[in-house]
């Protein structure tokens, strides 16, 4: 299946075209090489998916492939760096996923960026920010994995900061990657601990749960926990940071300054689940070696869901709501990984997870891209300026109200499926965290169809022309999607990818079905009394809990806490004394040190006066002096 | 408490050079210093006479009293506009550090004058004929002088040339 | 009093001599500073001819010595005066203060 | 002749042909052609040096000749190359080649200062083929005193003084190296002043302990130790471009290389035995670099400052004395130099256009000139770690390596100094997002326009050089390591 190597190759060798020879190209030109590439590519995928689904399977379970694997950088004997790729069910899934949604995302783009300065340079970007995302899935190290994980990170930047004459997205880009940057540190760190004692970075050994390989790092503690923990604690920061979770995920609000598709490519479908994808990737490392960990990741996760489910309710702008609710959905799929065992039917919450992520990304690629033809249509992403626009975006309306339907768990669309696999483990494993994510569901359905009212119901506000619906090249992607979401969840996802690699065969778990539907149920209702048409409840509602509606719509604080430490504390607090300590204590050390021995020299000089009669004075003292030594002691 | 005449005439003059030597440096007008300094010089060419060093009195009679303290007092008329112009006001503490150094100076040489024994030691011995003198500067044997002799006049030679070259007008 | 000793010569010289050193460091006309060597000069011309008189008095080294001093004092002061007098012909002072051209 | 006599050699020529040249054109075309010949001879040489290598010669220096030429105190000529002065070969040829081409538009005395920058050239690359301790000493000295005037009298701002204290700084480390360097010399008893022989022979023990700092600090100084690194802020930001190129590109690299070459080689005891305080030092000079960095409002200052946090983290994994490591302070030494080199001459550029280096007066430049605002971002996100630029590559060997010690101590400060990935993206970001995003805000530079041809070509091999070395760093990387094998036997003895 070597392949392979193209789908993850094509993508680049389009960055490195488009990026040197771009400007002399049409934008259009540039914008068709890039989508037909990726269209390549993604063809290559789905032949990489059938074939390795229905020949990589020996006794009964999925194999790992590697078509391809040379060393890139040597460190030490055991230790190197990789260069390959690695074939087993999550990865191919991911292919499936990131290659279907860069390529909407790449056809659509033709029709919203229509007219943009440095469209060449934003295709250039997109499969860019394509090879890395690849390049990350398959990576048959943990190294390699990191190496594209940075450079997903900086295509990020380069893609939220795209319009650079903003200053608000040169923020938001900025404030992106060094969020993820910092969370890198943790995962570098981990990456440094775990190679270290055990000796390799190679997927493979790591989670061939081989007990022999993480024999030197037993017995070892730092601070209470075992060092195994603090590693793969440390590498889930790494995940953390990228899949936006409590308390890093203020960069991905903001991030909604980017261009639309990239929000639904970057922000909604693929680098945010990097994390999910690093914590499935090693979860046999960390099911065995760290379970504490894990119950980390699903706190974390639960928390992660739950608090960006009520911001979500209180946002006005189309995209933050849409960005906490993918907050949210992350959570979910973390909180099916930690509650996830390995084997069997143990293996569940794991299986939901990816299936989540699966459905989740296909449902909220479509609410981006629906979102960004509402944008594209009245130029605004504030909800206020929207309301009735379902007359005038018929196919924008219909697919928004399927990824609506699907995000909030309403069968027969895909996210319930998936949504309901994560609130059965759940369950599974405590009742009282399955109750918070049940909770949780249920706001995701409220905030996500106040949106939908709010867009297309309504009261329309003021327009000075009816939008207009928006071109071929931007509806055929959310029509495409939106039939994704409507088969994904019929997809027989436990025959393919689960935690052991062998078959699952999904069995709905009806009691806590029927319960979550309701929920969904009950909150559509909420939403659609209050927001179907224009009503005072929701306003009374806000003055009533004004504390907390305040608090969510500051986002708890977050963002201001973190502005603390960065300004405050870190920009002013460290930094500037840091250099005040340098210009003047060190650096006025030496100049000090100079200014001494100028003195000294100055000083000295006054002897050297070219006056005889000093000269004469120090001599004739001098031999006094020796005279009396010579002569008294 | 006999007192000869050698003594008296010694006293006499070491009291003249003492004192003239201290107000020659004391003194605030530069040309009753160099006054100061012919009493001095005159003081010296007595103890050489008394020395019974004659040739060497009369020489210090010419050429100091007689050629050097002229031409002090010509070049001080020369350069003061007034003859009698006083020294400039000194600073205390360079006044004070020279005569602590001075007498500073004088008391250890006076401490190890006084303490230190210089043997068998008289006044003996009479004039040095001038015919000697004359022999010894002239001679080219031990202790005879003539390199010195010929040395200085080349010396005293180049001074000449020298003064002129650079007192001469440019 | 027996008769003259050295030393009463030698006291003598010795304060003649630290009176020019004092002349020499205080002084600031430059022809006060050479009257200062000249006392210099003469206590030591006189310490030479003591010193052969008293000590070794078959000999006349001290005696040439002193010649010869005042051969080269002589030649000295002539050379220095006329230096000052180039001096007093440029700046019209003689003063040690005011000589700094030379220096830097 | 021997080969490695060229390096010297051909900037000596380009000396003597400045020296002929009459106008501007002749100066320009002996300048190129002269680096260029430089540069094709130390491709040629990593070619050379990888097929005698490949055909199983394993001397440790290869294409060694030495000649006396100081017989009282038995001076050699001595000189030989093993994978790391290649290594370091290569990327001064780079450097010196762009740096011509960045000071294409040189305002005054254009002879001289070509002149003097060949006289600059002459000492780096005769300090890297040097084995010879006095010899390397000498050429050390050549590299430094051309600095003086390139900065003081091409300089901008405060120069004199930023070029008094410069060299007032390096001369102090070089007097310690010079007593460091005797006293090996003396104290090792061998018969030359030859590396390799002392490291036969060895230092006793107990001198060591005094001629290691001494040899440390002396070089360190040059390689922006703390607290000896406050000459590098104002001494960049005062000097010419193609100098600030050739000092932190090439020059700052002959403190991390002769630490390592000397202090290390020779004296394995006293590094084992000392290496705590001087990491303790660099430790804190890359966090506290990259600190610093983050407020300075001048674009040299801030690269000025980076380069100190950079360097320490060259200085910091020599002293982690293991294989990785080493390999990975080597590494960080060219890539390090090549982005510096890249930053100063980009910086160059802008402030021709913009007269303003202050990032507090420049905006949206991107739109102004996009050549340049694309490759400073390039050069900010080699900077910055971005794998696949050779930043990348270094820092992640430094770390690995760095990690290899189990103890608390050595851990704490590779940790330390991995923190300073964070921040230096923060001080990247920073200037990036203030100088060449946003609106176009001054109309003095809407005119500005973009990179001209000569400049172009320097900032193109430039990130050909970075991006070669990030994309495929195996042979690069093993071509080190495998010369770095005797130093850390000699170290693990």
């Amino acid at each position: 299946m070597e392949y392979t190597l193209f789908i993850v190759l094509l993508p680049f060798l389009s960055f490195l075209f488009l990026g040197l020879v771009g400007k002399r190209l049409t934008p259009r030109a540039a914008g068709y090489i890039g989508t037909v590439v990726l269209a390549i590519s993604t063809c290559l995928s789905y032949i990489t998916a059938w074939h390795y689904f229905t020949t990589a399977k020996v006794d009964g379970v999925f194999e790992k492939l590697t078509p391809l694997n040379f060393t890139w950088l040597n460190f030490t004997e055991k230790l190197h760096i990789d260069l390959g790729i690695l074939l087993d069910p999550i990865a191919v899934m991911m292919l499936v996923v990131i290659t279907t949604v860069s390529l909407m995302v790449h056809l659509y783009s033709v029709g919203y960026m229509h007219g943009e300065r440095g469209f060449q340079r934003y295709y250039a970007f997109l499969s860019l920010f394509t090879f890395s995302m690849l390049g990350l899935v398959v990576a048959t190290n943990i190294f390699q994995m990191y190496i594209f994980w940075e450079l997903v990170g900086a295509s990020s930047y380069l893609l939220i900061g795209f319009d650079y004459a903003h200053p608000e997205a040169v923020a938001a880009s900025k404030k992106a990657f060094i969020v993820t940057r910092f969370a890198d540190l943790g995962f570098l760190v981990g990456i440094l601990i775990l190679s270290f004692y055990t000796g390799t970075f190679d997927f493979e050994r790591l989670t061939s749960g081989d007990a022999s390989l993480f024999a030197g790092m037993e017995g070892l503690s730092f601070m209470g926990c075992s060092v195994v923990s603090w590693a793969l604690a440390l590498i889930f920061m790494g995940g953390a940071g990228k899949s936006a979770m409590f308390p890093l995920h203020v960069w991905l609000p903001d991030a909604m300054e980017g261009p639309t598709p990239v929000s639904a490519l970057i922000h909604a479908a693929t680098m945010v689940v990097a994390g999910v994808y690093l914590v499935a990737r090693l979860f046999p490392v960390y099911y065995l070696q760290a379970p504490d960990v894990l119950v980390l990741v699903a706190i974390v996760g639960a928390v992660t869901s739950l608090y960006a489910a009520i911001v979500a309710c209180v946002q006005t702008d189309i995209k933050r709501v849409l960005a906490f609710s993918t907050i949210s959905q992350i959570g979910f799929m973390m909180v099916g990984l930690g509650v996830s065992g390995m084997e069997g039917r143990e293996g569940l919450g794991y299986m939901a997870s990816m299936f989540h992520l699966f459905t989740h990304a296909m449902f909220k690629a479509l609410l981006f891209l629906g979102a960004g033809a509402i944008i594209h249509a009245v130029h605004s992403n504030e909800m206020e300026h929207m309301g009735g626009l379902r007359k005038y975006l018929p196919i924008t309306h219909i697919t928004f109200l399927v990824a609506c339907l699907a995000i909030a768990g309403i069968p027969p669309f895909s996210g319930f499926f998936s949504k309901d696999e994560i609130l059965a483990a759940t369950f599974h494993f405590n009742p009282a965290l399955g109750a918070v994510m049940s909770l949780t569901a249920g706001l995701t359905a409220f905030y996500m169809f106040r949106l939908y009212y709010r867009i297309f119901w309504n009261k329309a506000s003021h327009r000075d022309h009816a939008p207009r619906e928006a071109p071929g090249s931007m509806t055929v992607p959310l029509t495409f999607l939106a039939a994704a979401t409507l088969v994904a969840g019929f997809i027989p996802f436990g025959k393919f990818v689960t935690s052991d690699s062998a078959e699952y065969i999904i069995h709905l778990d009806w009691t806590v079905a029927a319960a979550s539907v309701a929920v969904a149920l009950i909150a559509i209702g909420i939403a659609t009394l209050f927001y179907r048409r224009e009503s005072p409840i929701p306003d009374r509602l806000a003055s009533s809990l004004r504390g907390l509606h305040a608090a969510a719509s500051r986002r708890f604080y977050l963002d201001d806490l973190y502005l603390f430490v960065t300004k405050k504390i870190i920009f002013n607090g460290i930094s500037k004394p840091v250099a005040w300590f340098d210009r003047h204590v060190v650096d006025g050390a030496m100049n000090g040190f100079a200014t001494l021995s100028q003195r000294v020299s100055y000083s000295i000089r006054g002897f050297q006066s070219g006056q005889v009669q000093q000269y004469v004075m120090v001599i004739l003292l001098g031999v006094l002096l020796i005279a009396v030594l010579a002569l008294f002691i | 408490m006999n007192i000869s005449i050698q003594e008296t005439v010694f006293f006499l003059l070491a009291a003249v050079i003492v004192v003239f030597s201290v107000l020659t440096v004391t003194t605030k007008r530069i040309l009753r210093s160099a006054t100061y300094l012919l009493f001095v010089l005159f003081a010296t060419a007595g103890i050489y006479f008394q020395l019974d060093y004659s040739f060497l009195g009369a020489v210090q009679l010419t050429i100091y009293a007689g050629g050097i303290i002229i031409l002090y007092v010509f070049s001080i008329l020369l350069t003061n506009q007034q003859a009698d112009e006083k020294l400039e006001k000194l600073r205390n503490s360079k006044v004070l550090a020279g005569a602590i150094a001075a007498v500073a100076g004088v008391g250890i040489t006076l401490f190890l004058l006084l303490t230190h024994s210089f043997g068998p030691s008289r006044l003996e011995g009479g004039e040095v004929p001038v015919k000697v003198i004359g022999t010894a500067l002239m001679g080219t044997d031990k202790y005879q002088y003539l390199l010195p002799f010929e040395v200085i006049s080349i010396l005293l030679l180049a001074c000449i040339i020298g003064g002129i070259m650079i007192a001469r007008k440019r | 009093m027996e008769e003259l000793h050295l030393e009463y010569y030698l006291v003598a010289s010795a304060i003649m001599f630290f009176a020019g050193v004092y002349g020499f460091i205080t002084r600031r006309n430059l022809l006060a500073i050479l009257i200062s060597i000249e006392l210099i000069l003469n206590s030591v011309d006189i310490n030479f001819a003591l010193f052969n008189r008293f000590l070794f008095p078959g000999q006349l080294e001290g005696f040439f010595f002193t010649l010869f001093a005042i051969g080269v004092s002589a030649c000295e002061t002539a050379v220095a005066i006329a230096i000052i007098i180039n001096i007093y012909r440029n700046i019209r002072n003689i003063q040690v203060k005011n000589l700094e051209q030379l220096k830097d | 002749m021997n080969f490695l006599s060229l390096f010297v050699l051909v900037p000596v020529l380009m000396m003597v042909g400045l020296f002929l040249s009459k106008n501007l054109t002749q100066i320009r075309a002996v300048a190129v052609t002269g680096a260029s010949l430089l540069l094709a001879l130390a491709v040629g040489l990593v070619f050379a040096y990888l097929g005698e290598r490949a055909a199983g010669n394993t001397s440790e220096m290869l294409f060694a000749a030495d000649h006396v030429w100081y017989a009282p105190l038995n001076i050699h000529y001595s000189v030989g190359v093993d994978g790391i002065s290649v290594a370091m070969l290569l990327l001064s040829a780079i450097i010196v080649f762009t740096g011509v081409f960045a000071s294409w538009k040189m305002e005054f005395l254009e002879k001289e200062f070509f002149l003097w920058f060949c006289l600059l050239s002459t000492g780096v690359f005769g300090f890297f083929i040097s084995l010879d301790l006095f010899t390397m000493f000498m050429y050390y000295e050549i590299a430094l005193i051309p600095m003086y005037l390139l900065i003081g009298v091409w300089g901008s701002g405060r120069k004199e003084y930023s070029a008094m204290k410069l060299t007032l700084m390096l001369m102090a480390g070089s007097a310690l190296l010079l007593l460091g360097i005797l006293g090996i010399y003396y104290l090792s008893g061998a018969t030359s002043m030859n590396l390799l022989e002392i490291a036969r022979t060895g230092v006793p023990a107990a001198s060591q302990n005094w001629l290691f700092p001494l040899v440390f600090v002396g070089f360190g100084v040059l390689g922006a130790l703390f607290p000896f690194h406050t000459w590098s802020p104002d001494g960049h930001a005062s000097a010419p471009t193609a100098v600030s190129m050739l000092h932190a590109g090439v020059l700052m690299k002959l403190g991390g290389y002769g630490c390592f070459r000397v202090a290390i080689y020779l004296m394995p005891q006293a590094a084992n035995e000392l290496a705590w305080i001087f990491i303790i030092l660099t430790g804190v000079s890359v966090v506290y670099g990259a600190y610093s960095a983050i407020v300075q409002t001048d674009l040299k200052y801030i690269n000025a400052y980076s380069s100190v946090s950079h360097c320490g983290l060259v200085l910091f994994a020599i002293l982690m004395l293991n294989q990785t490591a080493m390999n990975g302070a080597i590494l960080q030494m060219l890539s390090h130099g090549l982005m510096t080199a890249l930053f100063f001459a980009l910086i160059g550029m802008i402030y021709g256009r913009t007269h303003t280096r202050d990032i507090r007066q420049m905006q949206g430049l991107m739109k102004i000139m996009p050549f340049l605002g694309v490759c400073y971002v390039i050069a900010g996100l080699a900077s910055l770690g971005l794998p696949g630029l050779s930043g990348f590559v270094a820092e992640m060997t430094i770390f690995i390596g760095a990690f290899i010690h189990q103890d608390a101590f050595h851990r704490v400060f590779t940790i330390i100094a991995c923190t300073s990935i964070v921040i230096t993206a923060v001080y990247i970001l920073r200037v990036v997002g203030k100088i060449l995003y946003g609106p176009a805000a001054d109309h003095q530079h809407i005119d500005a326009g973009d990179a001209r041809w000569y400049e172009r070509t320097s900032t193109i091999v430039l990130i050909l050089a970075i991006a070669g070395i990030g994309l495929a760093p195996l042979w690069i990387s093993d071509m080190i390591s495998d010369s770095l094998l005797p130093i850390v036997q000699n170290i693990n003895l």
